[in-house]
């Protein structure tokens, strides 16, 4: 993550045509190459304030700027080059009628020869797990295989910026998974800016360098998980809770008096931090003694 | 709520006769009855509707990335339309509305005549309805006619304080009955051979009117139905399409 | 929905055949059909088209359906041209105690109109049933189509399957509710499902246009490429429309 | 759960047009008041199969009987009077203009007088906490309120078996955890016959009474939740994992040799077997003097 400002949203407040006013108070900056997260209970503004940021609705008050620019003033193709949106909805995303041709539509718009729109779209369908589904018919697909194909059509075409509406929310366990580790690996290795919004507490904060919980349209925290994520009662008034893990090491610690240094988000760290207490619990030498690392 | 009232013994006579396959579509000139000569003219008849339509659609998409997908969206919806065979119990025979209408309400006379054209060309290629020689026929009966008729009507109507749902009516019937008329005359033209033209118009005019009568007012009562619902949830896209003005449109919720 | 059926129009060689060829093959033989005075061309036409039907494995119910409603526009014609056009009286009936004659020559008209209208349809029904649309529209647009109309085409092309596909998925959820449970509730129901039909399918083109839009869709599609004619395809078409040419003439 | 038999499916195979094999040599008995899940990745078959179970699908080589009668011999009346589905893609359920009047189609279609149906509308929009939203525009909801209106339009029914796919997918923590716990309560006070397709392996196992996994259409593993997740490894060929707590424990019993008897799925599970087995290290009497429970 670098020190450089791509995304600086300050909307005052946005209202939908029928008056319901989905976010307000919003100041936020995405910082080049950072991979932050949204997290917020149903309706607390989460996918108006991304369509916000896609440039997609304009009559907010305040204003966002991508690279400087006010958004507002920049035409669809400005803004598209840079910032990708893949929708919460598969099915308001996906509009060819077969699976290439979809994945395959941004690359041909960005004017490629044929055989590196092949390539791409080759290497997104792999990326997301669905190689084999090329010549598929869209509305064949079942919900998680559409999803995939929303995240393979924007990933065939290398934004600097993506934003992602519950990118895990329809896949499968370790598709989760994956999905993560392959948007951690973009960040990482391509320098791509991610901004995720996400109901997902268990698996997603983990991958990530910023947090922000969104309640009631606004903004009411933000930092590094680890930090974002404290006690139970503060994320329960938000409609949301702790990691899995964190839950049961913070109870283990608070209600049950073992003294854990601090309550860990993984399953890794947990298991060292455990090993670490019992160890203690018990002497020092005991981890050594069972082989725990 | 009226427009349920009206949509939905209109469109479920249309749906349960799409099962019935008991068709004689009178709308579409089938393949192959034109002589080419006629078939010839009524291509280079609507050939200019065409062209004026397609310089409106450019002029009409720019800066407005969600226009064509729009005027794709009704060329469905008229291709659908224009495939329900609805069975006419009087005259023993089916025909179908042309849905042309409502393109011509929302899009202007010219898109809607570009409308007529895209769907009849799928219709003819894939379903064998109407036809490609026959092609030029259909796009000036159902486009061109019905079209502008639906236009003219409904503009007029609505500059002497019609309702919309009323305008929407009353366009519908005509732009379905303007296409009958024109279709009759093609009809009796292409097929006369030395016999004169006037009697066969009027005997072909005459033999359809149990059919299209009662289709024209079924037609009219789609249109108004789409056109109110419209109004009261989208107003914002009647808006769009200067059918109202901004302050028309109730606030939806 | 069977409407386009493009299944089982991958499974045989024609498919794969260069649609532009396709295109200007039909339309000779649409022309040649139009022009010829007499029956035997248009039938002839017709013979072979079933039979390459046939060859195709086009389902029989999908064939006969096609061509259910030209057939019976050719049969009403005929009985019109019968019994209003012509003078060479063939026999008369008496209906009501109106007399009305058949006459020879309006029902050799009528044949010759009918026979005509069997020789195109089929021909197009080939078409139809040999050439997956994409590639109906890739041609059109090698053929300069205007723009403007191949994208409509290809948009409402999409949009044909969605709402066919919407429709169902609203009748089943309304089923899945007892929606259909007794006639009146049906209609109500039937209603709903049309007013909710009409206003998904604008969303969807809204939203459609978004998510195009999103990928750099700036107003124009992505030009359709083409592949160059093979030499072979080429030759037989070329081969094709000469002995038909022939067989016009005769 | 009672020993009578509610749907009997046993289907051979089912082909959609396009020649894709959904699901195949599929055995299943719910029973009376079941509570089942059935887990699998995803394009496992989880859809199709509630499909074919609620009749929509009927092209399928094989029988399914409601109480005994072979479904596709029922009308759809006989069907839906019983059977309520709740689709994966809200936008695939919902249907009417507004939210009071999606929930209650199902009511008037059951010929309730209408202070009834305002009744029964109410106390389903005040169980999926969406009890202010009755006027809203259904195209105007979030996602997750969507999903949520969805379920609340089965509710006011009243079946006697649901089949749900995905019912938390798009919810909020919270929103998932209370509608967990409210399927239960059907199931458990009302005798509801529940059958649900998911992909949650934390959450919702823990309620169930029976899971099935499901993996290229056919069912390769069913029994009570804690027979069927044992090892790691076996969920990873079927693209699934372990429950996060229950792989904690997991590999700290058998990476780290802590002996601990049991693999818990829950959290209160996991801080008694952890209490206990620290405990059995430390020496029978360490639990008390903490006072863990
Ligand atoms: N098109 C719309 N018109 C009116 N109100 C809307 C519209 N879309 C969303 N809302 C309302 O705005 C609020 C925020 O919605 P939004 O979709 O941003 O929530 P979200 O955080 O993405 O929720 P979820 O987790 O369910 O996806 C909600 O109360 C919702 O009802
Ligand atoms: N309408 C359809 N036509 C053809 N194939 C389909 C159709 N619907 C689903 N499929 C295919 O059938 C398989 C099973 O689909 P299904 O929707 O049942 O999966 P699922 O388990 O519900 O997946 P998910 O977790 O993504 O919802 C998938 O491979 C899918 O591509
Ligand atoms: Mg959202
Ligand atoms: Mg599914």
């Amino acid at each position: 993550m670098e020190d450089i400002i791509r995304l600086a949203v300050r909307i005052d407040s946005f209202q939908y045509p029928d008056r319901t006013r989905a976010v307000s108070n919003i100041n936020l900056d995405i910082r080049k190459e950072e991979f932050a997260g949204i997290l917020g209970s149903n309706g607390s503004g989460k996918t108006t304030l991304l369509k916000i940021m896609d440039g997609l609705m304009k009559d907010f008050k305040g204003s966002v700027h991508l690279d400087g620019a006010d958004i507002r003033k920049l035409s669809p193709k400005e803004i598209y080059r840079k910032v990708g949106l893949v929708f919460q909805n598969p099915d308001e995303q996906l509009f060819a009628p077969s699976v290439f041709e979809d994945v395959s539509f941004g690359p041909l718009n960005m004017g490629f020869e044929e055989e590196e729109v092949a390539r791409r779209v080759r290497g997104a369908l792999r990326d997301v797990e669905m190689e084999d589904y090329g010549g598929k018919s869209i509305h064949n697909l079942s919900f998680g295989q559409k999803k995939r194909i929303c995240i393979a059509g924007l990933l065939a075409m290398g934004h600097e910026i993506l934003l992602l509406d519950e990118p895990t929310a329809g896949l499968d366990p370790m598709g989760e998974y994956r999905m993560m580790d392959l948007l951690k690996r973009l960040n990482r290795e391509k320098g791509v800016t991610v901004v995720m919004a996400t109901h997902n507490v268990d698996l997603v904060p983990l991958f990530l360098d910023t947090l922000y919980i969104l309640s009631k349209g606004s903004i009411v925290r933000g930092g590094p998980p680890e930090q974002v994520f404290t006690a139970p009662e503060e994320m329960s008034k938000v409609k949301l809770r702790l990691p899995q893990i964190a839950e049961l090491i913070y109870k283990l610690k608070h209600e049950d008096n073992i003294p854990f240094a601090k309550i860990p988000l993984t399953i890794g760290e947990a298991r060292r931090e455990i090993l670490r207490t019992v160890g203690l619990l018990e002497g020092p030498s005991a981890p050594e003694r069972r082989g725990g690392k | 709520m009226n427009v349920r009232k009206v949509l939905a013994p209109t469109l479920l006579a249309a749906g349960c006769s799409l099962l019935t396959v008991s068709d004689a579509h009178a709308m579409h000139i089938s393949e192959g009855i034109l002589p080419y000569g006629w078939a010839a003219f009524w291509f280079l008849a609507s050939a200019p509707f065409v062209a004026y339509g397609l310089r409106r659609l450019g002029q009409a998409s720019e800066g407005d990335l969600s226009f064509k997908p729009l005027v794709g969206l009704l060329t469905a919806a008229v291709f659908i339309i224009s495939c329900m065979p609805i069975p006419v119990p009087v005259a023993g025979t089916a025909s179908h509305p042309c849905g042309t209408g409502i393109s011509a309400i929302l899009l202007g006379p010219a898109i809607s005549v570009l409308v007529a054209a895209a769907a009849l060309f799928i219709q003819a290629l894939f379903l064998s309805h109407g036809g490609l020689s026959t092609l030029g026929a259909n796009i000036f009966s159902m486009g061109v006619m019905g079209s502008f008729t639906g236009f003219v009507v409904f503009r007029l109507l609505r500059r002497f304080k019609v309702s919309l749902a009323a305008a929407a009516l009353i366009a519908g019937i005509l732009a379905d009955w303007a296409t009958y008329v024109t279709t009759s005359f093609e009809l009796a033209a292409g097929i006369r051979g030395d016999a004169p033209l006037l009697p066969l118009f009027l005997k072909i005019m005459v033999a359809f009117i149990p059919t299209q009568l009662p289709l024209g007012i079924l037609e009219g009562m789609m249109t108004a139905g789409m056109i109110s619902l419209l109004h009261r949830k989208r107003p914002d896209l009647l808006v769009k399409m200067r059918l109202i003005e901004p302050e028309e449109s109730v606030p939806c919720n | 929905m069977h409407l386009f059926s493009e299944e089982f129009k991958t499974a045989h060689m024609l498919a794969g055949t260069d649609a532009r060829l396709k295109l200007l093959v039909a339309s000779g033989l649409l022309v040649m059909v139009l022009t010829y005075h007499g029956f035997l061309f248009p039938l002839f036409v017709g013979m072979a088209s079933l039979l390459l039907c046939v060859w195709m494995r086009v389902p029989l119910k999908l064939f006969v359906l096609r061509f259910s409603e030209p057939a019976l526009v050719a049969l009403i014609l005929i009985v019109i041209k019968m019994f209003f056009a012509g003078h060479d009286e063939l026999f008369s009936v008496s209906l009501f105690g109106v007399s009305i004659s058949a006459y020879k020559d309006g029902l050799i008209d009528g044949l010759m109109i009918a026979s005509r209208i069997v020789g195109a349809v089929s021909v197009i029904t080939v078409l139809g049933f040999a050439t997956p649309f994409t590639d109906v529209i890739a041609a059109l647009s090698w053929f300069r189509v205007p723009k403007g109309l191949i994208e409509i085409l290809m948009f409402a092309y999409r949009y044909i399957f969605m709402l066919f596909e919407d429709a169902m998925v609203i009748y089943n959820a309304q089923k899945n509710r007892l929606g259909y449970s007794n006639i009146r509730r049906g209609l109500s129901s039937f209603g709903i499902l049309a007013g909710s039909l009409t206003l998904k399918a604008f969303e969807h083109s809204q939203n459609t246009a978004v998510a195009m839009a999103q990928r750099g869709y700036d107003g124009n599609m992505p030009v359709l490429k083409h592949r160059p004619f093979k030499p072979s395809e080429v030759i037989v078409s070329i081969f094709l429309i000469v002995i038909m040419g022939l067989a016009w003439k005769i």
